[in-house]
């Protein structure tokens, strides 16, 4: 069989990147706000 | 001009304060040469005992063990400024920040070489490179390319971490990245002049060498001030 | 000196909802919409995520550069918690693009990883600005820690602008960039929907991280008001 | 020099002026960076051409090939490859040619390709070049054009178009 030089499927690499790239962006979001949450009230640490 | 004969001034009396310190305490230079010895040695160690192994390691680990000992001999550049607070001291005195800074690299840079004179000879034995004068004569001269390089962001990021905790960790973790360009500049053109050039691309990573250089000494030139500023 | 909680104002909050909707709006075309390329397949549908987060991060490690000058000129607070902020937004799109970037390159180059210009630049950037953070913790006196940080966050800046050119100066394994020529409209406009989408994001990111660190700076004031007098800006 | 209480001087202007040299040194030498020939000889891999031209001394050493997959060039040695069981490293999968339009050099891939290998696609692999003149590689990776189109927009592409993709000469862009 000779390549035929296009991608078949490769779904697990496209599910991959946005997974991660939407668990990134989430996270870093919640942290800020947990941590502008704690800088905000009281006194610090 | 005149302020371009100052800084010259100033940098060419630190310079010579800093190497005559350091030539009464050889202690240091002997110190820093040492650890760059053992870690030549646990290079060749792991990657022998095959000769043709070896000589494949070679630039790699020459520049490795380069660079570590550099790092040492970097943080401890500052170390004595930093105990009598001798820094302070040199900003209260009317002096061109400036030119403290390129007195400092200069002698940083002298020292680098200093180290070559005696980490690449040990290098050509413990990796059975075959090296005549001249190869030697071409390493030492990119090294001095390098040391350029290294020993600007060096004395800058030396300057900072000197008076942090944990600058060991810091100042390797803030000077390594900068210096992937010119390690693999180095690496490269090491390999070239010891196992022939078949390509002919040793004036193209002196280039570049040469122009990392140069944006790297002017612009920790201009950055030094501020830190001396916010001295304490 | 101004001792009010500092955070994002309505309209910041609201770019960074909108960031959200495009985001999914942009996501959702370029997963369902947009075509499969001709050779790369399904695939390519990586770059709506890949190349948005490749430019914005470049973007804002160069707002960190601008920054970082602006707080050296004018040793304001102001300048150096964005200075700070858009250095940590930076490392974390950073980190996006280096692993959209592998996730995109096994497929379809055939390898995770090369040391080609473009992805040892990339990555020099990501540890480099770390170490600018790990710094920044070691550091107690806040004006120190600004002109430290800044000073060190312009030298490294000169790795940035390497990352964008260097696929056009160099040879290397990674394309040069397309451009809205080389690429079919069906696949452009997904890649700028998402753009604009993590550019309002990270507008909000660095908004909520810059009052983050204000608010623990005149946190600290309050601690410490001897600190007061050698007269901290805001 | 943050300092706004301090009166400038002619020192204080001087110092300003110095900087400004030095960051014009440091701009310059990134200029230099991008419009000196640097790039064309520090290279990531080599083009047929100049790898053939150097072919005494390249021989036996660890270098990168790139160039296009040469028309009606592949030819796959082990149909057990295409079923992605075989173990990589040892067996010959594949040979084919990379070309850069003037120079053709022959190559034996013990690597099972990318699925986009194909005729006419620019590729880098790592190996070295046999005595025989072969060149013999484990690592293959592709290296496609900036190109991202729809099925149905897809054109054949002209030679030199193709040849783009590789960068050759780096310098007049």
């Amino acid at each position: 069989m000779r390549p035929t030089g296009v991608i078949v499927g490769g779904w697990e690499y496209i599910i991959a990147a946005y997974i991660i790239t939407s668990v990134v962006l989430i996270g870093y979001a919640t942290s800020l706000i947990l941590r502008w949450r704690s800088s905000r009230g009281n006194p610090p640490r | 001009m005149n302020i371009v004969r100052r800084v010259a001034a100033t940098a060419i009396l630190i310079a010579q304060k800093d190497l005559r310190l350091e030539w009464r305490n050889r202690a240091r230079l002997f110190s820093v040469a040492l650890f760059g010895l053992v870690v030549l040695l646990l290079l060749s160690l792991a990657f022998g005992p095959n000769s043709d192994d070896l000589q494949r390691a070679a630039p790699g680990s020459l520049v490795v063990a380069l660079l570590f000992s550099s790092i040492l001999s970097l943080s401890e550049s500052f170390r004595l400024e930093r105990e009598d607070s001798a820094l302070e001291g040199l900003a209260l005195v009317p002096i061109e920040p400036m030119g403290l800074f390129y007195g400092k690299f200069l002698a940083n840079t002298l020292f680098l070489l200093l180290l070559a004179g005696i980490l690449i000879p040990v290098t050509v034995v413990l990796f059975v490179v075959e090296a005549d004068a001249r190869v030697l004569l071409q390493l030492t001269g990119f090294w001095a390319l390098a040391a350029v390089g290294l020993a600007a962001p060096g004395t800058l990021y030396a300057a900072m971490t000197s008076r942090l905790r944990s600058q060991d960790v810091l100042l390797p973790l803030l000077l390594f990245p900068l210096e992937v360009p010119a390690l693999i500049a180095l690496v490269k053109s090491f390999g070239f002049i010891l196992t022939g050039d078949p390509m002919e691309q040793l004036v193209s990573w002196t280039k570049l060498l040469i122009a990392f250089d140069l944006i790297y000494v002017a612009l920790c030139g201009v950055l030094f001030p501020f830190i001396l500023d916010e001295g304490s | 000196m101004n001792n009010s909680i500092s955070g994002p104002s309505k309209f910041t909050h609201g770019l960074g909802v909108l960031g959200l909707l495009l985001l999914l709006t942009g996501s959702v075309m370029g997963l369902t919409w947009a075509p499969p390329e001709q050779h790369m397949g399904e695939v390519s549908r990586i770059v709506f995520v890949h190349v948005p987060s490749a430019w914005n991060c470049l973007l804002i490690f160069t707002f960190a550069c601008g920054f970082a000058v602006w707080s050296l000129w004018s040793g304001s607070r102001k300048a150096d918690s964005y200075m700070v902020a858009s250095i940590e937004v930076g490392i974390v799109l950073n980190g996006l693009l280096l692993v959209t970037g592998m996730l995109f390159a096994r497929p379809t180059w055939g390898i995770w990883w090369d040391w080609d210009v473009r992805m040892t630049t990339s990555l020099i950037s990501l540890i480099f600005f770390g170490g600018v953070l790990a710094m920044r913790a070691l550091i107690d006196d806040p004006k120190q820690r600004a002109t430290w940080s800044a000073v060190a966050a312009v030298i490294g800046y000169v790795d940035v602008p390497l990352i964008y050119f260097c696929v056009r100066w160099w040879r290397s394994l990674h394309q040069v960039q397309s451009t809205p020529d080389t690429m079919s409209p069906g696949i452009v406009l997904p890649m700028r929907i998402n753009a604009f989408a993590i550019l309002f994001l990270a507008i909000w990111f660095l908004s909520m991280r810059a009052s983050i660190e204000r608010n623990r700076l005149a946190a600290q004031d309050v601690d410490q008001p001897d600190r007061l007098l050698e007269g901290g800006t805001l | 020099m943050s300092d706004p209480t301090t009166v400038p001087t002619s020192s204080h202007r001087s110092r300003k002026a110095l900087a400004v040299v030095a960051l014009l040194i440091a701009g310059g030498a990134f200029g230099f960076l991008a419009l000196g020939d640097i790039g064309e000889n520090l290279v990531y891999y080599y083009s047929p051409s100049e790898l053939m031209e150097k072919r005494e001394q390249a021989q036996g050493a660890s270098v990168r090939l790139g160039g296009l997959v040469a028309t009606s060039s592949v030819e796959q040695q082990n149909s057990a490859a295409t079923d992605g069981q075989a173990s990589q490293g040892d067996q010959l999968f594949l040979r084919f040619a990379v070309t850069d339009g003037t120079t053709t050099v022959p190559v034996e891939a013990r690597a099972v390709p990318p699925a986009m290998f194909r005729e006419g696609i620019g590729v880098v692999v790592e190996g070295e070049l046999r005595a025989d003149g072969v060149f013999e590689t484990s690592r293959l990776m592709v290296k496609h054009d900036n190109e991202y189109r729809a099925p149905d927009e897809g054109e054949e592409k002209s030679m030199q178009r193709l040849l783009e993709t590789m960068q050759f000469n780096t310098s007049d862009t």
